[in-house]
């Protein structure tokens, strides 16, 4: 019974803490941006306040499957979390996580999928029909990658895999295996839906993509989906090929350098079409993942 | 490459204009009848003036007549020529010019939507700039805009002096 | 919609978040919008206030009327405003949206926009440069933080006003509620 | 293709995606668009009705505000118009002094389009680089007119005041500054860029014949290999005295169409140095009386320029009044915003629909008038 109260007093903390952290780091990249575009920019915590404004604003809802859409969304990823060890914070590490990481992960697009059916808005289908197609393009070399990471360290837990790059930072797999860790950085923008990869959220071709209907408090939790989303993929970018790290700090520290590429790298690249992003998808990083694998193999 | 006075050699010989006029370097200016302006239209289209700038329509409301001109150019001789013909206001009925030029189609809806005046044979001549638009064409010369204006909309009233008196 | 907006101890916390954040709907009524760009952009930035271009009505606060408005565009403008959500402000440009400005005595273009929309403010300038633009606008999130914009109110409280004068200049309006 | 498969969307007047006030209803069918016709007149104020009622001295200051992206070339063509009507000479350094202003407003006018592309397909940084330089360019313009964007500066018989000597040296320092700073930033980061060609190469294209048959001009006809401008073909103001090249690309897409505006503005970089280096000394504006009792005889003349997206006319008809008779505006992109869309939408994806429009160009209040 403790160690349940234990359990969940644990979790609430990852929650919140991993929304911060989330928040923070869109501040962050939102201040990059700006000084890449030369001027000030937001202040860093400007996305609270947004999250707090658009909470205190009315919303309509557009029936019962888009207020569940919206919920399972958040649920879907908060769900994730249990999974992620970030640092030394660990919940469950049994067997699977890997795979288990990946298909909650689906659970939450198709959440926001099916909320945005619901609002009905002939863009948001657009949106939606994109982001899943993005999905299947770099879900395809990101399993090669796994399955490959697996094979070679004989365990599926994230927390094995994490261990067994312990010792000197010369055995992570940044550097026992670079080209995998490059097709992994390319990967992860795809997932985040960062520039380049941001074609189901193009404002100016379908008005924001999937959230188009969504205002006030519906805005507000797909805000916070998207803040726990970075800080999963993050983590398990850090765990996988950066060996994560004894302690949170040095943790969140190194998702912080991981961050901070990957949105300068977004910051000067127009955005693909979506037919020319699964393309380039299936091209070079699947050829190197596929490469790295037999390597790996043989 | 012509000059302007080949050119006009060429208009007087194939075309029978009202009045030729050399306006300023490179502009000349042609009055033809209005049955034979649609002829001329392909006649100097074939002749190197393939680009239609525009058409535009003046109301000439003392002499009860529309003024419709066709802005041509050429790419060889560098010449604007505008094709001008005047049209009785009250039938104020025209061919198109569709079939030479189908961007013509839409220079005749604004001249439709603005001064009323009907091209047979364009179809697609509704309602475009203006949203159901109940009065006169707007830019008639008896159309008044001011007096619409002063029965259409109130004025803002600083403390009792009116905006406008 | 609920209309009583008691003006408790949290309302003012939601009014400092809403001055904090405002998001500005991107829609060019007017030809006052050429002066936008440059106020959203490096060098005057307003984004440095908290507030951000948004693509839908949904996520917008702010209705910037940048100048004259033709028959046509209020139609779309009013459905526009029916579409955002409570906490949302109209800011007026230029002479144009006060009496008709320039075009005083066109036939297409409304002379008051304060009779069809609840205006928060108008910003002076034929085409008001970005300085004045930022001005207003913080002048705006002054007034958002101490509640004194409160247009969706009026524009609730005296609903047949506001339509009767919609239908008047547009004919028959398509209601949503 | 029965219906029941096709949806409808209001790409309509409040969209990021489209170029001002304007709005595109099309018809897709999976990801392509199978027909699309124009949503204009949002912006329409009845210019040419105004015009009629006001004289000649009050419609400079309403002229520049038919177009908010180029108000400069509307002065042009209305004093143009004015003057060729009423045969009035114009003191040489204001044709000097015109074609400056006219050629500082087609680098804004390009700098400011190819920032809308950028941000079109997703490439902010380029947008808000594009904007900055922008304003550099408008200070100037506040120098000389007082105002950042509309100037009521060029008027008929001349213009409103000289320039000064030290305004001249801050002209061609931000010319430097542009040439050797501002353009190579761009270059990297968009032209060099191999994203942006793959948005942007290939699309939207519209032939030779299709834009002669249309009546479109300036870039989307340069981009087919006609070097056609009317800076050459019929030189107005001061263009006769200065040598530029016309640049022109082959295959007529959005690709081409961005390059001709960078190369566009390198020319008029060019330009504006000759002109400001022999720029002859005189008055700037030929007495023409009064000018609420400005007067020309009866007349009517058909004047056009080269804006920066092509043929931009006015035909006037004075009946020798205070007030012109007639005012008829033919905009740049009036046969693409309302023919072009129906006739060269369909087919395209709709992720390139705002490539589409705004490569083009489209400029709504043109045609709302």
């Amino acid at each position: 019974m403790i160690d349940l109260i234990y359990k969940i007093g644990h979790f609430l903390l990852i929650t919140v803490f991993a929304t911060a952290l989330g928040l923070l780091f869109m501040g962050i990249a939102r201040k990059i941006i700006a000084r890449i575009q030369k001027r000030y920019g937001p202040p860093v915590y400007q996305p609270y306040l947004d999250v707090l404004k658009l909470f205190g604003k009315d919303a309509i809802t557009h029936g019962f499957i888009f207020d569940f859409g919206a919920v399972m969304a958040l649920g879907g990823v908060i769900a994730t979390l249990f999974f992620i060890p970030l640092g030394s914070w660990q919940l469950y590490s049994m067997e699977g996580t890997v795979l288990l990481v990946i298909y909650l992960l689906a659970v939450a697009s198709l959440g926001m999928a099916m909320g945005t059916v619901g609002s009905g808005n002939p863009q948001a289908s657009i949106g939606i029909s994109r982001a899943l197609t993005q999905m299947l393009g770099y879900e395809l070399p990101f399993l090669v990658i796994l399955f490959s990471l697996i094979f070679r360290y004989q365990t599926s837990s994230i927390w094995g895999l994490m261990q067994a790059q312990a010792g000197s930072f010369l055995n992570w797999n940044l550097f026992a295996y670079p080209m995998m860790a490059l097709v992994a950085f390319v990967v992860l923008i795809g997932m985040m839906g960062k520039k380049p990869f941001d074609a189901m959220i193009a404002p100016s071709e379908i008005g924001s993509g999937p959230v188009v209907e969504s205002g006030g408090k519906y805005l507000g939790m797909l805000l916070l989906q998207k803040s726990i989303t970075i800080i999963i993929e993050l983590a398990l970018y850090v765990n996988l090929f950066l060996g994560g790290a004894d302690n949170i700090f040095s943790f969140s520290f190194k998702m912080l350098i991981v961050w901070i590429l990957a949105t300068m790298f977004g910051s000067l690249f127009p955005r693909f079409r979506i037919e020319d992003g699964v393309k380039f998808f299936w091209k070079w990083p699947l050829g190197i993942a596929i490469l790295q694998a037999l390597y790996i193999i043989i | 490459m012509r000059n302007e006075k080949e050119l006009l050699e060429l208009i007087n010989v194939h075309l029978e204009p009202q009045a030729v006029e050399i306006k300023r370097e490179q502009n000349v200016s042609v009055e033809l009848a209005p049955k034979n302006l649609i002829q001329a239209l392909s006649f100097l289209k074939s002749h190197s003036y393939q680009h239609l700038s525009t058409i535009s329509c003046v109301d000439w409301l003392e002499e009860g007549a529309f003024e419709l001109v066709y802005h041509l150019f050429s790419y060889d001789d560098y010449i604007n020529i505008s094709l001008k013909t005047r049209i009785k206001r009250e039938p104020g009925i025209f061919q198109t010019a569709k079939e030479i030029w189908p961007v013509a189609e839409f220079y005749e809806r604004d001249i439709h939507e603005f001064f009323g005046v009907e091209f047979k044979g364009n179809d697609n001549l509704e309602e475009m700039i203006l949203e159901n638009w109940q009065h006169l064409p707007p830019m008639r010369k008896d159309f008044d805009t001011r007096e619409f204006v002063n029965d259409q909309y109130e004025w803002r009233d600083y403390n009792g002096q009116k905006h406008t008196d | 919609m609920n209309n009583n907006f008691v003006k408790g101890s949290w309302q003012e916390i939601l009014d400092w978040a809403q001055n904090k954040s405002i998001n500005m709907l991107h829609y060019c009524t007017g030809c006052g919008a050429i002066e936008l760009p440059p106020t959203m952009t490096s060098r005057y930035d307003m984004s440095r206030f908290g507030i951000g271009p948004a693509a839908t009505p949904r996520q917008a606060d702010l209705l910037l009327v940048t100048g004259y408005l033709s028959t046509k565009t209020l139609r779309r403008l009013i459905y526009t405003y029916e579409q955002m959500q409570a906490p949302k402000f109209v800011v007026g440009f230029g002479s144009c949206t006060i009496n008709g400005g320039m075009y005083w005595d066109s036939y297409n273009t409304i002379k008051q926009l304060d009779k069809y929309l609840p205006v928060e403010m108008y910003i002076a300038g034929c085409m008001p440069r970005p300085e004045a633009i930022l001005d207003g606008l913080l002048k705006l999130k002054k007034m958002i933080n101490n509640g004194e914009a409160d247009g969706y109110q009026r524009y609730q409280d005296n609903l047949e006003f506001y339509h009767q004068n919609q239908e008047a200049v547009l004919g028959e309006v398509q209601r949503t509620q | 293709m029965d219906k029941s498969t096709q949806t409808e969307i209001f790409f309509g007047p409040n969209h990021p995606g489209v170029p001002g006030n304007y709005g595109i209803i099309y018809e897709f069918e999976g990801d392509t668009v199978t027909s699309a016709k124009a949503n204009a007149g949002h912006l329409h104020r009845g210019f040419e009705k105004l015009m009629e009622e006001r004289l000649w001295i009050k419609n400079t200051a309403l002229v520049p505000r038919i177009c908010v992206e180029e108000p400069d070339i509307n002065e042009m063509v209305y004093a143009m118009g004015f003057e060729a009507i009423g045969e009035i000479e114009v003191p040489r350094r204001a044709d000097y002094i015109r074609s400056i202003i006219l050629e500082l407003a087609r680098i804004q006018g390009h700098i400011f389009s190819i920032g809308g592309n950028a941000a079109g397909i997703g490439q902010y940084t380029v947008m808000h680089w594009g904007t900055l330089t922008r304003d550099y360019i408008l200070d100037i313009f506040e120098e000389i007119t007082g105002a950042r964007v509309y100037h009521i500066y060029i008027r008929p018989g001349g213009v409103r005041q000289d320039i000064e000597d030290e305004t001249f040296d801050k002209i061609l320092d931000l010319m430097d500054e542009l040439e050797n700073e501002r353009f190579p930033d761009l270059e990297k980061t968009l032209f060099e860029n191999p994203n942006a060609q793959k948005r942007w190469q290939g699309k939207a294209v519209i032939t030779k014949e299709e834009a002669v048959e249309m009546g479109a001009t300036g870039p989307v006809l340069r981009a087919n290999g006609v070097p056609h401008d009317l800076r050459k073909m019929m030189p107005y103001a001061a263009y006769d005295d200065v040598e530029f090249e016309v640049p022109t690309y082959e295959n007529g897409d959005a690709w081409d169409r961005i390059k001709i505006a960078r190369d566009d503005m390198l020319q008029s970089i060019k330009i504006i140095r000759q002109l400001i280096q022999n720029i002859p000394d005189g008055p700037v504006q030929t007495d023409l009386g009064n000018g609420l009792k400005y007067k020309i005889p009866k007349g009517d003349a058909y004047v056009k320029i080269e804006s920066k997206r092509g043929e931009y006319g006015y035909y006037m008809v004075s009946d020798g009044g205070l007030k012109p008779y007639r005012v008829h505006v033919r905009g740049a992109s009036t046969p693409l915003g309302l023919y072009g869309v129906r006739e060269f939408l369909p087919g395209t994806r709709i992720a390139d629909v705002p490539v589409w429009a705004k490569s083009l160009g489209i400029c709504p209040p043109e045609f709302d008038r």
